[in-house]
């Protein structure tokens, strides 16, 4: 199980590689990236705060708890944190599950969390001066999925 | 003495992300900060603002060990 | 949209880095990758045949289908055909939307067409012989989740 | 003259894979199939077998042209 948080730039790719070699006793592998979109050059420069140590701790117990509750085999959680440019990618999830249904349902509970409730502090620096972002009703809504 | 740290909008109220300050309870420690900034104080008690003590959030008041580590966490926006 | 049998082996990492490379409007890819699980050495080969032209020709229909119902940006499938060994990928999906529900579920929907109707005949090969392979109950089960 | 192509378990009880065989329409195709191999005959007539003619399948028998692509397809597995 890794759990990273990094300040510079990743390529989705290299970390799928990393995560699927020599796995020949899984299934299935699904990964979500996020990207910042560049909406055509009017977005703005996004900026992730962590609290270093504590983000990682909690990010962590959801990883356990989707590895226990998905059956995983493994399982990757990279997330930019700092200045991130429009286009770059913000978060990568991998899960390796015997199945494909488990893969799938864990990578979406994950991104879920981490959209909605992980420990991050989001501000958005535009032209017309930074502001700080929540998440939306649909975050919320997704989240709520997966209770009881 | 507490090591304060403040993380999204209450960083950018206060003007400064990290500060040692003398209390031995969350309580003491919120006084402490309100009386220098009042605006900080109001934001410390502000909906949804949790206070970690150790990388643990806490819902009660415990007390704070010698060089214990207060966070104050805003809502959190996910990532 | 890319869609391609291929009779060698496949790297999903190389696949990830070329389908996310440049692509900034877009807030979320998932990717599938499905393994044939080498059960410890204990796992046959499997042979997978397909009817050429035909069979990208269908997979290219329903890949058209999940285009528009979950108004995806772009989509790869990946399909090995041949004798694939254990541990090797034998397909590997990739969805980008604008956001992350659109990404999952085209990606879901993709792999449950692709495990459960494709034009694919599968037989394994192993020490007892040969065995043409049906799809399971569960694939039914999965593929019947998008009607109606 | 059609050209006769086999998939899946279909390939194996008939040894071929590939052949040309001379019909007109699809039910002259599988009568002189059968004529030369009544495994094969009950095996191309048998559940979920598909025709597909020059790569769609079709659910009548519309006639062949000359040189179609005649595809039997058992049940589909997927990949």
């Amino acid at each position: 199980m890794t759990i990273a948080l990094q300040d510079t730039p990743f390529d989705p790719g290299v970390l799928l590689a990393f995560f699927s070699r020599g796995r020949t006793e899984t299934g299935a592998i699904v990964t979500f990236t996020g990207i910042a979109r560049a909406d055509g050059g009017k977005s703005e420069v996004l900026e992730l705060e962590a609290y270093p140590g504590f983000t990682e701790g909690e990010i962590r117990r959801i990883a356990e708890e989707a590895r226990v509750r998905f059956s995983l085999h493994d399982l990757m959680v990279i997330h930019r944190v700092g200045k991130i440019k429009p286009g770059a990618p913000i978060v990568f999830v991998a899960t390796a599950a015997g199945h494909r249904r488990e893969a799938f349902e864990a990578a979406d509970f994950l991104m879920d969390y981490l959209k909605s409730k992980a420990p991050f502090w989001k501000k958005e620096h535009g032209p017309a001066g930074e502001k700080w972002i929540e998440p939306t009703e649909r975050d919320h809504a997704d989240v709520a999925r997966w209770d009881g | 003495m507490a090591k304060v740290l403040l993380f999204g909008p209450l960083r950018d109220i206060a003007g400064w992300r990290e500060k040692d300050v003398r209390a031995n309870t969350v309580a003491e420690l919120k006084a402490a900060l309100t009386a220098e900034d009042a605006a900080l104080g109001a934001a410390l008690n502000g909906k949804g603002v949790q206070v970690a003590i150790d990388q643990r959030i806490m819902r009660n008041d415990t007390g704070l060990r010698a060089n214990a580590e207060v966070a104050f966490l805003p809502p959190m926006s996910g990532g």
